[in-house]
């Protein structure tokens, strides 16, 4: 039958797990049904996926595991909407639809022989996540250089995926840095927004690229941050958040300028959005 | 909503009514009905409200579009209102709905409205009765509001 | 060559056998494209119809998929029905929209189904214009009365017969179905030759705009642009070329379905993210945005301005805001050379 | 007429150059015969674009609350009271606004004119004769007969809210519900039918609601997705649904100005639900919305003996 981009495939959620103190943050374990499916959704870090959740509607998230983690996929949402809703009250076994994957991806390739300075902020963290994971694999480890993670939030317990930040801690293959906004007792690492903390690491932008995801707030004071330790814009990247619908590059919803965010992003490099005009 | 249900013993349509009941005399007149063992059909699913002065229009719209073959919208006598003018503006508001929607076409008595007071139990069970036998005497709704009935064009 | 109206008509009627064949009817007291069962109940002298023909490929509302859930699991069908379809009386401007639609349901890496199932068994039989309206303006767009470009046949009306050409290989198997034609007269060759070589009598001229657009964005052009408009979307589904859509569910207890509604960028909440955060709130962004994609993104996008010049813009905005003078404004404003 | 005109411009450019507002909206001429559009004119010398004839069909008043600073507005009858409802409601700071009122002999329905000759090429409307040169055919008329039908039955040409009144006044015609009656006196089948044809019309694109300056809510029920009211589907169910909603939601408070049958592309009768209304609401509580500063709105106020028809009869 013709391919229909329309046409969810059916996963199972097989874990809903809260994420946040504020239980505001859930991250949905998703197992595909079969090996066909998931063949078909061959994927890398940085896309995104349409998730149905039936008779509410349909959202865009960001994948959270990387590809080398087969069998299943996550999402970690924030209860925003109607589907964020629906979701986080969704027992453990319901079906649900996903469409995708979708969108372009984290240039790895470009990437390889590099190093890497991963900075993200709130629940912005999922596709960086999968990156992280993704490289550090011990297929892909020795494709790049040394690996900094800055990441950040108001306090401990918004950080997303805490138990893989405390392996972090001790791995020798990434340099990971954590943040909160201000002092929380029992919070020993460091305390300060992320362009301080930025700019406390100073990370060196010698054969280095930098890849930034969070509000918008903190990616516009990060920015000259990156600039200042000489990061060129073309060696920024960043994964954009737009309304969408159809996540095919049709219904015409997601655009800045000529480029559809769904399709053409959400990775862009600051040197692309340059080019565009600022109205995201 | 679904379908209007067919009650398979006694063969009669049952016709679905939404039933809007002001939480002070209403309700309560309901409630005393149930005490008092009154029997009235099963056919309306309450809906409490506050007042009659917070049923906004869109209410009834939205049920008689969703499938209910009949609306009763009640609450207290004028001066009983458990806040003083609630029923009274409501009062403007149903004469104008009542007086539209039949001027859409909609049919006399699929829209009721009464005022039914705490101590009327016996009453709510009459009015419930009356409303009851004039919609299922109208059948199911297939009315303009029926968004998969009469109306659409699909 | 020509075939005569009363010969066309019986021929379009056995159509109606094997085709759904859709043709501009009067209803309502509106022309607009409609099934229609014999060729009696066709419109004559109309100039267009007042909604698209776009609504025949892309409804205003439609089934994707439909649903039923029962406790966690879920039964997904697919809604796609697709029918043999004749359009019949399409008017040049309305064809070549559907081509510029075809290059937006299909990019490099989806196809949608809805859309080009229908369109592929679709047979567009085209009618130039004998008479032109002063809100028509296809001739500066590239296109022109007697256009064929997005037909598969055209026809060119001579009054009691039609004047008919083969455009495509489905026009030409149609053809076969329509009975052996006739020359045409000396004075039915003038007709033609008058309708081939008409223009409109508005004319604009869109020769720099995309590439003025480019530096356009900041202009204080826009900020007095959108004053008068009153944000409604009038102007987007009368539009033969607007496509955009949204995508929504309805739900009646465990069983629903997914629709595809038409949508428009004038709308405030098409860009509104769940965080409350809209791109585009104000009215000034929305009326730029739509300048900029019908004649600067889609030509970066796909190579051609997305107006064909119908009109219908113009005379179905409550406020009286002429796309054409939208587009002199654009011409006229200075751009700061940096 | 023209020496109205020359009083607009001459009012406008005087409040523009002294600056007493920072934005005069009014008329000017349109790009389609016997069509105006609303204009916004912030430099006295733009004063001569103004026009004033019976092409100004829109009512001014939707743009008062979304226009910053000081305005002035050229009101028509319908218009002024529009901007009364809107103070009413606290939606306009009344020292904003400066009215330049006019008396309004009625606007023209050019769907009336163009469903005969077809779409319009020339027109000139000279001492009530309106002449016009159309596609289909060409065709002189009566300026009465192609008058819009809310203006056939306006009682308020004479704005009844001004800063600064300009020309004569307009005698208002004697003016009744014959036209509701007519309806209400078809079957139920009949108008059910009626209503059904014209709501098959209706594409949803708004036009009416954004036109009508009483409708201003920030989340329309139209656009609420938790309840969603309305969901999408375009028939004619869920177009009846949202066309007699948004009627209820003006019962009391519509001006009866036409913007929004003449803003709707599709030529639905709106007019049928909004003038029952308005028959209602003058019959039972013999009111009539903005037409004076301190008669509160219909729905704000009640009386201990208001009408009960609609109670079920036991």
């Amino acid at each position: 039958m013709e391919q229909n981009p329309y046409l969810p495939i059916t996963m199972k959620l097989i874990k809903n797990m809260c994420e946040t103190e504020d239980k505001l943050i859930n991250t949905f374990t998703l197992e595909f049904l079969n090996k066909q499916d998931e063949e078909n959704f061959k994927y890398m870090p940085g896309q995104f996926a349409e998730l149905s959740a039936y008779g509410h509607g349909e959202a865009p998230f960001g994948i959270a595991t990387s590809p080398t983690e087969p069998g299943i996929i996550k999402f970690s949402v924030a209860k925003v909407g109607c589907v964020s809703n629906a979701l986080h009250l969704m027992e453990e076994g319901t079906m649900v639809g996903v469409r995708g994957p979708m969108g372009n991806y984290y240039p790895m390739e470009e990437f390889k022989g590099k190093n890497l300075v991963i900075i993200g902020g709130g629940f912005a963290f999922t596709t960086l996540r999968s990156m992280a994971v993704y490289m550090l694999d011990e297929k892909h480890r020795a494709d790049y250089g040394d690996i900094t993670v800055i990441y950040g939030a108001r306090n401990p317990g918004l950080l997303l995926y805490k138990e893989e930040l405390a392996e972090w801690e001790t791995n020798p293959n990434i340099n990971l840095v954590t943040t909160i906004d201000r002092p929380a007792e029992g919070w020993t690492k460091h305390v300060g927004f992320i362009p301080t903390i930025t700019e406390q690491v100073a990370p060196s932008s010698v054969n280095t690229y930098a890849v930034v995801c969070g509000p918008p707030a903190m990616i516009k004071y990060t920015l000259p941050v990156l600039e200042k330790l000489g990061f060129p814009p073309e060696r920024i990247y960043t994964s954009l958040e737009m309304r969408m619908k159809c996540g095919l590059g049709i219904c015409g919803r997601c655009n800045i300028g000529p480029k559809y965010v769904c399709k053409d992003g959400p990775v862009f490099s600051m040197a692309q959005l340059k080019e565009l005009p600022s109205e995201y | 909503m679904g379908e209007s249900q067919v009650n398979t013993e006694t063969k009669a349509y049952e016709p679905k009514i939404a039933a809007f009941l002001c939480n002070w005399c209403s309700y309560a007149g309901a409630d005393l009905a149930g005490v008092g063992r009154f029997q009235y059909p099963a056919t309306i699913r309450t809906i409490r409200v506050p007042c009659s002065g917070r049923i906004n229009p869109l209410y009834i719209l939205k049920a008689m579009a969703n499938g209910a073959d009949g609306v009763l919208v009640s609450g207290c006598h004028p001066g009983d209102c458990h806040y003083m003018s609630g029923n009274y503006v409501a009062r403007r508001k149903f004469a104008l709905i009542d007086s539209l929607l039949k001027h859409v076409g909609l049919e006399e008595g699929r829209v009721n409205f009464s005022w039914v007071s705490a101590a009327e139990g016996v009453r709510f069970a009459e009015v419930v009765k009356g409303v009851t036998e004039r919609v299922a005497a109208l059948g199911p709704n297939t009315g303009v509001f029926k968004v998969d009935g009469g109306g659409t064009d699909e | 060559m020509k075939i005569s109206k009363e010969k066309f008509g019986q021929s379009f009627d056995a159509l109606t056998a094997e085709y759904q064949v859709v043709a501009p009817v009067s209803e309502a007291g509106a022309v607009n494209f409609k099934a229609a069962k014999s060729f009696s109940e066709v419109k004559q002298d109309y100039l267009n119809s007042k909604l698209p023909p776009k609504s025949l490929l892309f409804p205003q509302h439609e089934k994707l998929l439909s649903y039923v859930k029962d406790g966690k699991d879920i039964t997904v069908k697919n809604e796609l029905k697709v029918g043999k379809t004749v359009l019949f009386g399409i008017r040049p401007c309305d064809a070549k929209a559907m081509l510029l639609l075809d290059k937006v349901f299909k990019n490099d890496q989806y196809r949608d189904p809805y859309y080009f199932d229908r369109r592929d068994n679709t047979v567009i039989v085209g009618l130039a214009c004998n008479k032109i309206a002063p809100t028509c303006f296809c001739s500066s767009m590239g296109i022109s009365p007697a256009c064929s470009e997005g037909s598969d046949l055209l026809l060119i009306d001579l009054g009691d017969s039609y004047n008919v050409e083969v455009i495509t290989e489905k026009g030409k198997d149609l053809l076969a179905g329509l009975g052996e034609l006739a020359e045409l007269s000396a004075e039915e060759q003038a007709i033609v030759d008058t309708v081939k070589s008409a223009q409109t009598t508005s004319k604009v001229d869109v020769s720099t705009i995309t590439a003025k657009l480019d530096k356009m964005f900041d202009n204080s052009y826009w900020d007095t642009l959108h004053e008068k408009c009153l944000g409604c979307n009038a102007c987007s589904f009368s539009c033969p070329t607007c496509h955009c859509f949204d995508i929504s569910e309805e739900v009646t207890k465990n069983e629903g379905s997914r629709v595809r509604t038409w949508d428009a960028c004038m709308a405030p909440l098409f860009t509104l993210h769940g965080s409350g955060h809209n791109p585009r709130d104000k009215k000034k962004t929305r009326w730029r945005q739509r300048m900029m994609h019908k004649f600067n993104y889609f030509v970066h996008n796909n190579g051609d301005i997305a107006c064909v010049g119908c009109g219908r813009c113009i005379k179905g905005c409550p406020v009286n805001m002429d796309i054409r003078q939208a587009i002199d404004g654009v011409n006229k404003a200075e751009v700061v050379v940096d | 007429m023209n020496s109205i005109i020359d009083d607009i411009r001459a009012a406008a450019r005087q409040l523009l150059a002294d600056g007493k507002v920072d934005v005069v909206i009014g008329y000017e001429k349109g790009s389609l015969p016997l069509k105006s559009t609303p204009c916004f004119l912030r430099s006295p010398q733009d004063a001569d674009k103004l026009i004033w004839d019976e092409t100004c069909e829109n009512n001014l008043a939707t743009y008062a609350a979304t226009t910053a600073g000081k305005k002035a507005i050229i009101a028509k009858g319908c218009d002024s009271r529009a901007l009364m409802v809107l103070l009413q409601e606290n939606q306009l700071v009344r020292d904003d606004l400066y009215i330049i009122g006019v008396s309004c002999p009625g606007v023209i329905d050019k769907n009336k004119i163009e469903a005969e000759t077809g779409e319009i090429i020339e027109a000139t409307i000279t001492d009530g004769k309106v002449s016009v040169k159309g596609i289909l055919c060409d065709k002189e008329y009566n300026f009465t007969d192609v008058k819009d039908a809310y203006c056939q039955t306006c009682r308020y040409p004479n704005p009844v809210l001004v800063d600064l009144k300009i020309g004569g006044t307009v005698e208002a015609p004697q003016s009744d519900f014959s036209d509701v009656l007519a309806l209400e006196n078809n079957s139920a089948e009949e108008r059910k039918a009626y209503f059904k044809e014209q709501m098959s019309k209706c594409i949803r694109c708004y036009a009416c609601r954004n036109a009508c300056p009483m409708c201003y809510c920030q989340e329309c029920f139209v656009d609420c997705n938790a309840p969603k009211w309305l969901t999408g589907g375009v028939d004619t169910a869920e177009n009846l649904l949202f066309q007699t909603g948004r009627a209820l939601h003006l019962a009391g408070r519509c001006v009866e100005c036409g913007a929004c049958s003449r803003a709707c592309p599709q030529g639905v009768d709106i007019r049928a639900l909004s003038r029952k209304v308005n028959k209602d609401v003058k019959e039972m509580y013999n009111h009539e919305s903005g037409i004076s500063e301190d008669i509160k709105p219909a729905l704000n106020v009640y009386s201990a003996d208001d009408p009960e028809e609609f109670l079920v009869k036991e």
